[in-house]
């Protein structure tokens, strides 16, 4: 690995005020990704990863606020940014694909004006010629007819086409990154796999690096990278692909393996995760896994983990690593 | 679309039919019920002649089984025949007609301004909602809305047309001094600036309320996070995304309320000396001249489901999910 | 009384322009102008033939004609008919009529019209023809333009009935828009044809009616101002305001605010007439006479001595109407007599009560009784509100009912079914045709604003016939006395208040109200200062 | 499921205890001063006849049209009687109309959106077209009919703005039954054999009463607004003195005695503010999802 991150993230802390007292959604996250690569972000709903995305994206609505922490993309501090500069980034150099097609897109706006409205904004482009440019960027994304399927409104169009239409609006005006929230869950799984792929042709043909947050480690196998394991607002785990799948350091990454598995191989004792996450409001004292640990040892439920370094692509928050206090320290 | 929407919009006329018969039949239920003999509520107590009862007697089939003097009554109403008024010795429909521009005026303009001006608030207050412009406008349309209109009426009058001097206090033209082209829509518009302020702030507070509302759910879908992440700026997330969506409730209910409108234009009517149907059923009340108050409960009533077909249209024409069936 | 020609005294009267009384303008009348009149309601009609409302009658007098007028002294003056003579018997009226009267769609008026009017409208069709057209045996003209009306017996009120057209409906009316037609629904009753000072221009329904000056009416150089309007103002707060404002120019004393008249006496800008004696009208307390307490004398004369009438006026009219201490209005003069009124005395009222035979129960009352009004005149419901407060101080328990104007007449009059009523009755310009209709035996009938008190009494009914025959003023002014002295001491209503007839115009016009008709005489005289 | 992001992040926020209905009501403190203000103005209509030193009805009880002072509070109208009395009284009458309409509108709107909504089937279809009929037609006028036609009784109004009410009542109810009859506690009483009558009445109707609750607080408030209107219109039961009554009759006197309209106008629109501001506190505590009332 050389050169400069395209993105860096460090220390993200992203609150959510509520009724009942500050809620820590993003608790620290370092990660980065690096130009062309394909990164993953990996968890349990509701861990942070989509905040975490979201933060970066400078999309959070009040009552969420990032109080911490610096954003790092192609050089630039985003959370320093004027919001207007922000503004000419995103869906230009840094581009969202979300999770349901169907609620992500603006049911009274035909699917080619929505996608035209990008090109309109960050080229410059007058509508009719973005209105051109987006039936260039559906057939980029392999819809038939795509003249057709630009003046239809999204409810005359399947989940696939859809997500497909999705995409087209984010690679519209070819993003160095694409952050991508679940872009399958709610999909068929034959076209899962049709879209999981698509993406992936995409990012050849343009050189973008993928931002992938999932919960299918399938996904995460097959067309990522590098991963990251998020648990209860902290990056738990990261590794390369391959070295993560082989042998997984954290109790929870394991586990979140183990589920993934077809039953038949499954190890007993792993099955499942028991136990429900833990309340970002007030999380547990020590690691924040450790009620759900079948591995927890003495300082678990006392002291809060470090991010262990393993080796330099290589990092787990779990006191099973601490060989030395001064291990600790090192993170 | 146009052939389309054209079916539509017949087929929803169509639709209406039967609430037409159904106001019909509440007016003869009405008749009915009422303590004393229907005959006394076609007549009022006028001093009608022997022959004229005995005329209304065969019209409306009175000594004719109940089935029988329905169909009689369905006839009338359905040729247009609303009865004669005993007050005004002219025919329901005529004296009706006669009025109903003057009320179309004022329910219109007040309609489009309480409208506008209640979208645009809701949406100025929805982007920063508790904030101190939110909270201001939040209590005022409040105000509006808990205020009875012909107390509302009277204070406007004394503070804008005695106090101020600035609008005038009665009917819809100067009389002494009558002109003609421009002159005259000019001298109406002023006319019309009270009774229309009026009118407007029950209708002004409702949409404003339901359009803050919708709006701040709408700002919270996940459509406009797609917009914000394309990086449009938020004047038109906010106008051209987020706005129209909430629109579509709005619209409902703009249409649902015209007939609450008009129950608005009673006292509003009778306070500003408009001359419009409001001032003839205030007329009507006190001659409890039947025929005309059903006469105008059958108008106004074809009127309020007429403006639901309109209202069902234009939501046609803002939501493309709306399937012609 | 021989021969009564006033033939001599009327030329004169036409020569200085007919109707007397004080000019109160600064300056010479003179052309053009528009005056806007306030009415209350929208009316039915713009003629007088089918209603009596106040709106309608106001308009139709500018339209339209009657044979005779009335002066202040309520004498007959000439309106259409330039001079009159009346048989030595009584019973003969020969009427001339003027030459040069137009239609306003130009045809000449004559007798032949006349006779139309009264023969195929006013003795068919006109809602108060009862009190007077029974006395007619023939109504005929007599040349192009000479007309004879001939009584079945002398009928010593008959000119100032016809001089009064709210109470005869004797304006005359186009015989050649009307024959041969229902004159009940001629759409002429809409867009009349009169021959009156003013023409009709537009009714603009809801809002105002428009007349404008008849270039060619038949008085000199009448009428002086160039438009009238009647702009209908339903809602009084509304109404005043307007008036204030200079939008309005006349309110007639129905809707002339009393509360506000001492301001508006006192500002510059507006005029205050105290005119309208024949249209004068009394505020009285029906008594039901059926009911089995109130068919007692004593117990109605109770009532009477309990009812503070003088705060009726105070409060219920703030000061501005005076007490009513008879039956005939006091502003006429000749036959009014306030001897037999009654004081205001509750331990008087608590004795006689007590010698009725009802005495207080343990709870301090007597019995129950029902004081109805109708909605609309606010005055009288002021004034029920303290006719309470008064009879619960002598023990009567009275609950105050009000009613909208129809069901109110249909209970009252209609149904019978009341104790006490608020009721206004005119008490101009004769008491003959004022007064006797209330009270008369025969008046009871299932119809408005007659007996409906049943109150029946065969002493005064027979003079109620003898006094119209009588014509020696002296000998009819004695009948009036006793007649006043009998339904004072029956009681078949209690008089309560003399509405003021008070009228409220803009100073910026002269003479709006010159005669004894008040609020509905037409505007003729009326002229614009500048 | 379709969910935002930010949404079902803040959905853990329900894993914390929920804060207490209370603590939320609070939170809106124009909805605590607006309960403050009614629980004023009740003790005020309840208790103001008995205290008020004046009889609301008597005439000449002080001068005519005496302006605000001492003794009389908010002066005298112009048959000397005490306005501030008269108030106290009207008031009373303006409550009982608007609850007693609020509370039949609710009733019957809960009867026939329950029964549409737990029965379903041509039940329910009868039962909507016939509440689509009641919204569609112009029912203020329909009160005027009513009113007009069987006579201004107290009783006959409350009843016409009852019939004004009730099909908003009804709608809500249908939708919230239908939401909650699948939910398995429901499901559960079936199973355990509850009647029909049981289920609508133990375990649908308790549950759906929220939104119910806040849309009869802002009824009551229309209800009086409607009942001044109806006064207005002279189809005010002229027996019994409603502040409705009270402006109407100042209508007459109010630019000479203008606290005759003032106060009875003040406090006409002090109740029905403060009934509108305590329905959207109660909104935000019982039905945080159906803002749009």
């Amino acid at each position: 690995m050389a050169g400069a991150p395209l993105l860096s993230v460090e220390g993200l802390e992203t609150h959510i005020a509520t009724h009942a007292g500050t809620l820590r959604a993003v608790d620290g996250v370092d990660l980065h990704v690096m130009p062309g690569e394909a990164v993953a972000l990996v968890g349990e709903s509701g861990c942070g990863k989509s905040m975490t995305a979201l933060s970066v994206m400078r999309l959070l609505r009040p009552p969420a606020r990032t109080v911490a922490g610096r954003v790092a993309f192609e050089g630039q501090d985003l959370l320093a940014l004027e919001e207007a500069a922000m503004r000419r980034l995103r869906g230009d150099r840094i581009a969202m694909v979300f999770q349901d097609p169907m609620t992500f897109l603006n049911p009274l706006m035909r699917v080619g004006d929505q996608i035209a409205e990008a090109l309109a904004q960050h080229r410059g482009q007058s509508m009719a010629q973005a209105r051109q440019a987006a039936v260039e960027a559906l057939r980029s994304v392999r819809i038939p007819e795509p003249a057709t399927v630009a003046r239809n409104y999204p409810h005359q169009l399947s989940g696939g086409m859809r997500q497909r239409a999705l995409i087209a609006m984010a690679v519209a005006c070819r993003p160095a990154l694409l952050v991508a929230d679940e872009p399958t869950t709610a999909l068929d799984v034959t076209v899962q796999a049709q879209i999981m792929r698509l993406l992936a042709g995409l990012r050849r043909d343009l050189g973008s690096a993928l931002l992938l947050i999932t919960h299918d480690l399938g996904l995460v196998a097959e067309y990522c990278d590098r991963v990251y394991v998020m648990y209860a607002g902290q990056i738990v785990e990261h590794a390369e692909v391959g070295a993560l799948f082989r042998a997984p350091q954290h109790p929870y990454t394991r586990a979140l393996l183990a589920a993934a598995l077809p039953p038949h191989r499954r190890v007993a004792e792993l099955a499942a995760i028991e136990g429900q996450p833990p309340s970002l409001l007030s999380p547990p004292p020590g690691c924040r896994f450790h009620p759900r640990c079948p591995a927890r040892v003495a300082p678990c439920d006392r002291d809060a983990p470090p991010l262990f370094v393993l080796s330099p692509e290589r990092t787990a928050r779990c006191w099973l690593h601490a060989r030395s206090p001064a291990d600790a320290a090192a993170s | 679309m146009g052939p389309s929407l054209l079916l539509y919009t017949l087929r929803r006329l169509v639709q209406a039919v039967p609430l037409v018969f159904v106001i019909i039949l509440i007016n003869f239920a009405l008749i009915h019920a009422a303590p004393g003999d229907p005959i006394d509520f076609l007549l009022g107590s006028s001093d009608a002649t022997e022959e004229y009862i005995a005329q209304l007697r065969a019209e409306f089939g009175l000594d004719r089984p109940l089935p029988e003097q329905l169909l009689a009554y369905l006839g009338k109403m359905l040729s247009f025949d609303l009865g004669y008024s005993l007050r005004f010795r002219e025919q329901v429909l005529t004296l009706i007609l006669s009025r109903l521009p003057a009320t179309l005026l004022l329910m219109g303009t007040a309609l489009v301004v309480a409208s506008l001006l209640g979208i645009l608030l809701g949406a100025v207050a929805a982007r920063r909602p508790y904030s101190a412009t939110d909270n201001v406008a939040t209590l005022a349309a409040l105000a509006g809305y808990s205020m009875p209109v012909f107390w509302l009426g009277q204070i406007m009058l004394l503070v804008f047309a005695l106090h101020l001097a600035m609008f005038p206090t009665q009917g819809m033209m100067s009389l002494r001094a009558p002109r003609e082209g421009l002159g005259m829509v000019l001298d109406v518009a002023h006319h019309l600036v009270l009774p229309v302020a009026t009118y407007s702030v029950y209708h002004l507070a409702l949409v404003f309320r339901l359009t803050r509302v919708k709006m701040q759910e709408t700002l919270a879908l996940d459509f406009i996070t797609t917009a914000r992440a394309k990086g449009l700026p938020e004047g038109r997330v906010v106008y051209r995304h987020a706005l129209r969506n909430a629109m579509l409730p709005v619209v409902t209910v703009i249409g649902l309320n015209f007939g609450f409108m008009l129950a608005g234009s009673v006292l509003t009517e009778t306070v500003f000396a408009w001359p419009g149907t409001g001032r003839l059923l205030f007329d009507a009340i006190q001659a409890r001249d039947y025929p005309l108050l059903m006469g105008l409960f059958t108008v106004l009533s074809v009127m309020v489901i007429l403006a639901n077909v309109l209202t069902d249209v234009i939501y046609a024409l803002i939501d493309p999910r709306v399937v012609y069936r | 009384m021989t021969k009564l020609s006033r033939r001599d005294l009327m030329a004169a009267g036409a020569a200085t322009l007919a109707v007397p009384g004080p000019v109160l303008a600064q300056g010479t009348p003179r052309r053009g102008g528009t005056l806007i009149l306030a009415i209350e309601g929208e009316p039915a009609t713009l003629t007088s033939h089918l209603a009596t409302d106040t709106p309608a009658m106001m308009v139709a007098n500018n339209l339209f004609n009657a044979l005779v007028l009335l002066n202040e002294k309520l004498e007959p003056v000439p309106d259409l008919a330039t001079s009159w003579t009346v048989s030595p018997d009584g019973r003969a009226y020969a009427f001339e009529l003027a030459q040069n009267v137009r239609w306003h769609d130009g045809r000449p008026l004559t007798a032949a019209d006349v006779e139309f009017t009264f023969n195929e409208i006013v003795a068919k069709l006109h809602p108060r023809a009862g009190s007077w057209w029974p006395n007619v045996e023939s109504a005929k003209a007599t040349g192009p333009h000479s007309f004879e009306f001939r009584l079945k017996q002398p009928f010593a009120p008959f000119l100032t009935m016809l001089g009064s057209v709210l109470s005869s409906g004797a304006l005359i009316m186009p015989k050649h828009v009307y024959e041969n037609t229902d004159a009940r629904t001629n759409p002429a009753n809409q867009r009349p044809i009169g021959s009156g000072p003013f023409t009709f221009s537009r009714w603009q329904r809801g809002s105002f009616i428009e007349l404008n000056r008849n270039a060619t009416y038949f008085k000199p150089n009448r009428p002086y101002l160039d438009r009238l309007v009647f702009q209908v103002s339903s809602d009084p707060a509304a109404r005043l305001l307007a008036f204030e404002r200079g939008e309005i120019d006349f309110l007639h004393w129905y809707i002339v605010p009393y509360d506000r008249i001492g301001r508006l006496r006192t500002d510059r800008r507006f005029r205050l007439y105290q005119k309208g004696d024949a249209a004068a009208t009394n505020g009285l307390m029906l008594i039901n006479h059926r009911h089995d307490r109130l068919k007692d004398a004593k117990v109605r004369q109770a009532l009477a001595h309990a009812i503070n009438r003088e705060t009726i006026n105070q409060r219920g009219l703030f000061g501005e109407a005076k007490v009513a201490k008879s039956h005939v209005g006091s502003t006429i003069a000749w036959a009014f007599t306030d001897r037999f009124d009654y004081a205001f005395d509750p331990a008087k009222a608590n004795a006689l009560l007590d010698e009725a035979g009802f005495r207080r129960g343990a709870d301090g009352r007597r019995f129950p009784l029902r004081l109805f009004w109708a909605s609309g005149r606010d005055y009288e419901g002021r004034g029920a509100e303290i006719i309470r407060d008064n009879l619960r101080d002598v023990g009567v328990d009275v609950t105050v009912q009000v009613f909208d104007r129809t069901s109110f007449t249909d209970r009252v009059f209609r149904q019978w079914d009341f104790d006490l009523a608020m009721q206004l009755f005119t008490t101009g310009p004769d008491p003959t045709v004022s007064v006797t209709p209330r009270y008369h035996t025969n008046a009871i009938r299932r119809a408005p604003f007659v007996n409906g008190m049943g109150y029946s009494n065969p002493e005064v009914d027979a003079l109620f016939d003898r006094e119209p025959t009588i014509t020696d003023p002296a000998q009819r002014a004695q009948a009036w006395h006793d007649i006043q002295r009998i339904l004072m001491r029956d009681l078949p209503a209690l008089p309560l208040f003399e509405l003021p007839p008070i009228h409220a115009a803009s100073a910026r016009f002269a003479d709006v109200v010159t005669g004894p008709q008040g609020y509905i005489e037409n505007r003729e005289n009326a002229y614009e200062l500048r | 499921m379709p969910s935002s992001i930010p949404a079902s992040s803040i959905a853990e926020a329900a894993v914390a205890p929920a804060p207490s209905a209370w603590r939320i009501f609070r939170h809106n403190r124009a909805a605590v001063a607006a309960g403050a203000i009614l629980v004023l103005l009740a003790a005020f209509a309840l208790l103001g006849p008995a205290l008020a030193p004046f009889d609301p009805v008597r005439t000449g009880v002080g001068p005519s049209m005496a302006p605000p002072g001492l003794p009389h509070l908010m002066g005298t109208d112009e048959l000397g009687r005490d306005v501030l009395s008269r108030a106290a009284g009207g008031l009373r009458i303006s409550l009982l109309v608007g609850l007693g309409a609020a509370g039949a509108a609710t009733l019957i709107g809960l009867l026939v959106g329950g029964v549409a909504g737990f029965f379903g089937g041509l039940i329910d279809d009868a039962l909507m077209r016939v509440t689509e009929v009641f919204q569609v037609i112009p029912r203020f006028f329909l009160a005027i009919l009513l009113v007009a036609f069987f006579g201004a009784g107290l009783f006959n109004i409350i009843f016409a703005i009852a019939i004004l009410g009730w099909p908003e009542v009804a709608r809500l109810v249908r939708a919230e039954v239908l939401t909650l009859r699948s939910r398995p506690f429901v499901d559960a009483a079936r199973v355990a054999g509850a009647s029909r009558t049981a289920l609508i009445v133990g375990e649908i109707l308790p549950n759906a009463m929220g939104p119910v609750v806040v849309n009869t607080s802002l009824l009551v408030g229309q209800a009086m607004l409607l009942e001044a209107g109806l006064s207005y219109l002279g189809l005010g039961d002229p027996g019994v003195v409603s502040l409705g009554v009270m402006l109407q009759e100042a209508q007459q006197i109010m630019r000479s005695a203008w606290w005759t309209s003032a106060f009875p106008g003040l406090l006409i629109f002090l109740a029905v503010l403060a009934l509108n501001l305590l329905g959207d506190g109660l909104n935000d505590v019982l039905d945080p999802r159906a803002r749009e009332r």
